[in-house]
């Protein structure tokens, strides 16, 4: 990779391993308890979310679904702020009154989703809008899954971008499933990318798996937005490799294709890649292991120790003014 | 909690001796009325997301896709405004679909293909959509605020939808009958937390249960508490520490239906009792609550011995951490301090 | 036309020229303020309307939209209905309560459309997808705006119909405007055939005011909905020749592009091939022309001695059993 | 109909000779509204379907692209998720859009960007969205179930959302100026029918009118009519009618501000004539007189001589020929008549 030095590359993979020790931890603690609500995983995803975000600058914008835990990390999420987020935490980032990556955060340039699925692309393509109008050389950029492009909300941010040569990055993310149904009975033509030419925007599929390949398309989609070029969509082909969420054992997904994806694992493959080009040692990479540990242990005892928020505190923040929940009371 | 499933069964005139093991689950019920109409008539079908080869995210309709085809039980894209505009155009041809919506709370990109398709198509055209649209409501389930919602309200000033919300097996399934069966569009509110929390053995003969009628869950002539869906098994709760602590006896009407409103019932028994709480789950502000209330005064103001209170959520989303959820949720003890200030009045 | 008789050809002549007669008709009827609420014209666009609809057999369906009068005259409706519903009159197929082509009747397989765009998708999806399901050899036709195909809804009905392989025909009508804006407003491709790729079906442009080539591509995505083939897109290329609708006076469009559009009138060309074909002789068309002005003529005056509505009438009818409006009164 | 507006001048502090030049519209009130806080505040941008070149399908924002460009005057494409939508992601980097519905009933499609996103931003993000939604409402025009609708009642359950509804010029331009400087997503339903039809001199300063506070149109010590919207005209003039016939003197509240609701002017008045009426467009079932009678049942139950009583349009959608669409539509003699039936209760 050309414009990627060592170090970035070496943190490329630290993003991707964070990510996926995180969301180990998460489960183990969601089999203890101590998660509260869903739990999503990006397990077999990391590469793309990652890769992608990584393309991003300083300034610019993002907007994750729920499967893009990676891509916050990377904007500068820490580890602890979802631990907490999801042990559904006072300190969390939405202080308990949302969960998984729902939180916006205009000064880390977040926008967090809502789960009616392709909402999110409507939104970006305001904040997208928003640097075209002020002339700010800012980008914006978000994901849709395979399935949620089939939400009218979906096509309308994504022509409202395209049309108003908004500086906003799709990532259409084709996993091979939408909760238990697969692609192709979600939208006829596989290839999402297919969609980029009615929309009238440029358009590419990309493997997934390879961290490197997502991010140079992403990052040539972010450069043409950035100087003017206006919405790109990146298919990115990947797999997930768990259920939709804990609650799911995927007992419908045939074994063998979780066996020829686990075969195609991002990180794995990664991991080649930097020990084959001499990016990495192998000593190296298992320094980093180790300090992501390091990390997570205190993150999850500091997220642990956190208070859970004090129940009155449900009343108060509908409303910037008077809310007037706060001035309800159950009687009279 | 399976008090209420034995207090429905007697009503519905099952015997006292309840076979734990005939009972079956609310969720269970509405899945036995969907499979019977399936059974029954061809023309009914059912469509939505992840309802075949998963059988539906609660898998109420496990098992429907092998039994009856891939003709009749369809996995859509997620794509509720098609699922029920595609509804709509099936029933224009005859057909019977009944919708799922994963949560309840996704019928909002629908919105505008309920209120402005289905409702308004008998009164425009003659020819009405004969479409039932379920799915799981409220809270409880730490779910956050966008898998907890109540959503009659948003539907409830839309002439030409019918909504019904069911709190026992009995009822689940003799309103899923009734839906399916109905000329008309049916918002059908199947809420969570009861889905394996209730039971009830269910007569083996076919029955339904009006749309539009009201079903005395408990007898009490001190006051009335009008209310439906989970705030049913709290309102009972709460009658039954009243009862025990204070010797007083609450009437508890469970609406079952909320679009047609049953008032013959609540004005019945409002004028018993000169008193009358509501209780509903959703926020206080444009709740249900106000038309019931508006009704009442309309139709036995004079019979009032005291003003009509309400026990709702608060005006806000419903949180996702316990502590919170638990406060904005109305808790029997809620209730119960409600019916003792309207007992004292 | 291979495969269609000379008789029919001439009818195809005949429903231009019935549709643009009868919009002259409503027009003056609307000056003199006959005419209840907006007014819509599809003048200029009456050969793709018509021979799409032309395309279709007994027992397929049919939903138009606002400017696709001409379409429901080819499916038996008659002028004299037309006339009673913009004059909101008792017996017009709403009975007063809703106006231009908003009516359904199963009987002759029309879905009324609604006003909020895109929808009609959706529901004509359903009607196809009921095809599918009970594998009944009909079809389902129905049109888009440019400017609707940009709503969500449309989105999602065209997706459902083409990801079910439902016998739909899709006819994407681009007639330079959506009110008073101009296609590539609304999508960066003004080809919007290009959207057929990504949603898997086959889609074919052609030239709108040219009702044979209309009527060849409408009868190949028939015969091919017909024969399990599943949805196809036609998107015809067409133009606007009067404002949005009657209080629209259209300032905003060139003058020279309403000259240019003129010179390529669809009933004018269609003319000139019937003669220069032999098809019709000028005397036959004449012969057509008196014989609709004297339909036109008994249908305009029936439909003007018709009642309106009963006041009272407005309280029924919103649902089958016991309306709650029926026992509604303003006092208690 | 200008007697209202004199009336809100007056309240303004106006003169009381009104010079009929300087008069402005209803519509020419928003758009002052509007244009000024454009000019005042350059985040402030428009966004909506033929709004720009053509000026809004009402011509509103005509020659509002020549003056502010086209970077802050935006034709979209029709999609109206989107419009919200981007404009909620606008408002998360400081801009405050202001959305036009082309008419209001086309809010329906962008119903969950607004219940789900919207609303519930603030709440769940502590960053809120600072939108306006506005568009035209209201029946009497021939515009038939799609282009007559009332739609508060969608929203009223939907904790998060603030909603307006001026009825006179004053009003109006004071609540677009407040809407836009709101930091909480606001929808603004302007009614169609009164755009050219009422008009007054507006002050030459700017001014804003509170969100949440309610007028007093006319005093009167007999009846209270709460009201908002077309239907204060309406109750005005009903209320002129009863004064003249039968010497009583009937209150009128002029809501303005929907949610939050001005619970205290409602209240006040109520205990002064303990006797009310609820007037709206609506259909009555699930509409905004409910949550009203909830209130006043709450606050105000001993005071209340009769029943609260409402005079609202049918349970149908709005039709649209002539005759059912007046028969429909409130008119003053149904104000009147519920008017008398309180008076004399
Ligand atoms: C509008 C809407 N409908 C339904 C759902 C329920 N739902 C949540 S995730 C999901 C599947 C999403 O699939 P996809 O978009 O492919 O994303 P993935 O989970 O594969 O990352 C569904 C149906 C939702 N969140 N929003
Ligand atoms: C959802 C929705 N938004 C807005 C409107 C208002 N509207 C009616 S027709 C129209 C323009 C339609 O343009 P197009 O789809 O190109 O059809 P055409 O009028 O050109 O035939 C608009 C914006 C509407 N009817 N529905
Ligand atoms: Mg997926
Ligand atoms: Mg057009």
């Amino acid at each position: 990779m050309d414009d990627l030095s060592q170090t970035q590359l070496q943190e490329l993979y630290y993003y991707m391993k964070l990510t996926r020790s995180l969301e180990g931890r998460l489960e183990f603690l969601f089999k203890q308890g101590k998660i509260v609500g869903g739990l999503y995983s990006s397990l077999g995803q990391e590469a793309e979310s990652i890769a992608a975000a990584y393309a991003l600058e300083d300034g610019d914008w993002l907007g994750p679904g729920i499967r893009n835990l990676g891509a916050l990390l990377v904007r500068g999420v820490s580890p602890k702020e979802m631990l907490l987020q999801y042990m559904a935490k006072a300190d969390g980032p939405c202080r308990g009154k949302d969960t998984t990556t729902h939180f916006t955060d205009p000064v880390r340039g977040l926008v967090g989703p809502i789960s009616p699925l392709g909402t999110m692309i409507c939104v970006m393509s305001g904040v997208a809008l928003s640097f075209k109008l002020r002339r700010e050389p800012q980008v914006a950029l978000t994901f849709i899954g395979e399935g949620a492009t089939r939400t009218g909300a979906a096509h309308e941010g994504t022509n409202l971008a395209a049309v108003q040569g908004s500086p906003l990055v799709l990532i259409a993310e084709d996993n091979g499933w939408a909760f238990a149904t697969r692609t192709h009975e979600e939208v006829a033509n596989t290839n999402l990318v297919d969609m980029a030419e009615g929309y009238g925007v440029p358009g590419v599929q990309v493997d997934g798996n390879d961290a490197l390949a997502v991010y140079a398309a992403a990052k040539e989609a972010v450069d043409r937005a950035r100087g003017g070029g206006g919405m790109s969509i990146i298919e990115v082909k990947t797999y997930r490799m768990k259920g939709h969420a804990q609650h799911d054992a995927q007992k419908y997904v045939p074994p063998e294709e979780l066996e020829l994806w686990r075969a195609r694992d991002p990180i794995d493959r990664y991991i080649s890649y930097l020990t084959a080009e001499s990016l990495a040692t192998e000593s190296e990479i298992a320094e980093m292991d180790k300090r992501i540990e390091a990390e997570l242990d205190q993150a999850v005892s500091e997220a642990e120790a956190s208070p859970m928020p004090d129940p009155v505190s449900a009343l108060s923040g509908t409303y910037a003014d008077a809310p007037p929940a706060e001035l309800w009371a159950r009687e009279l | 909690m399976t008090v209420t499933g034995v207090a429905a069964a007697q009503a519905a005139g099952e015997q006292e001796t309840i076979d734990e093991k005939k009972a079956v689950t609310y969720l269970e019920a509405i899945r036995e009325g969907l499979w019977e109409e399936m059974e029954a008539d061809e023309s009914v079908f059912i469509l939505g997301e992840d309802i075949a080869r998963y059988g539906g995210a609660f898998k109420l309709t496990d098992g429907f896709l092998d039994h009856f085809g891939a003709d009749r039980v369809i996995d859509t894209p997620i794509s509720e405004a098609a699922i029920v505009g595609a509804a709509i155009g099936a029933s224009h041809r005859g057909l019977k679909p009944v919708c799922e919506m994963q949560f309840i709370d996704f019928i909002a990109p629908a919105f505008d293909m309920l209120v402005n398709f289905a409702a308004k198509s008998r009164y425009r055209t003659q020819i009405g959509a004969q479409i039932v649209v379920r799915g799981p409501c409220g809270g409880g389930g730490r779910g956050g605020p966008f898998h907890s919602q109540n959503v009659e309200s948003y539907f409830l000033n839309v002439a030409g939808i019918k909504m019904v919300a069911p709190a026992t097996a009995y009822d689940a399934k003799g309103l899923i009958k009734a839906a399916i069966r109905d000329p008309d569009p049916v918002l059908y509110f199947e809420h969570k937390f009861l889905y394996r929390r209730v039971k009830e053995v269910l007569p083996d003969e076919d029955y339904v249960v009006a749309i539009g009628s009201a079903r005395i869950a408990r007898e009490g002539g001190g006051l009335t508490i009008v209310t439906f869906g989970q705030m049913v098994h709290k309102s009972l709760e709460a009658a039954e520490k009243i009862s025990a602590e204070d010797g007083a006896e609450v009437e508890v009407i469970d609406l079952r239906s909320l679009n047609p409103m049953d008032d013959e019932t609540i004005i019945g028994s409002v004028r018993k009792t000169g008193r009358c709480l509501i209780v509903h789950e959703a926020p206080r502000t444009g709740g249900i609550a106000g038309e019931i209330t508006a009704r009442i005064n309309e139709l036995c103001f004079e019979w009032l011995d005291a003003p009509v209170r309400r026990v709702t959520g608060p005006d806000t989303p419903v949180p996702f951490s316990p502590p919170l959820e638990d406060y904005f949720l109305v808790q029997v003890d809620d209730i119960v301090k409600a019916s003792r200030w309207l007992l004292a009045y």
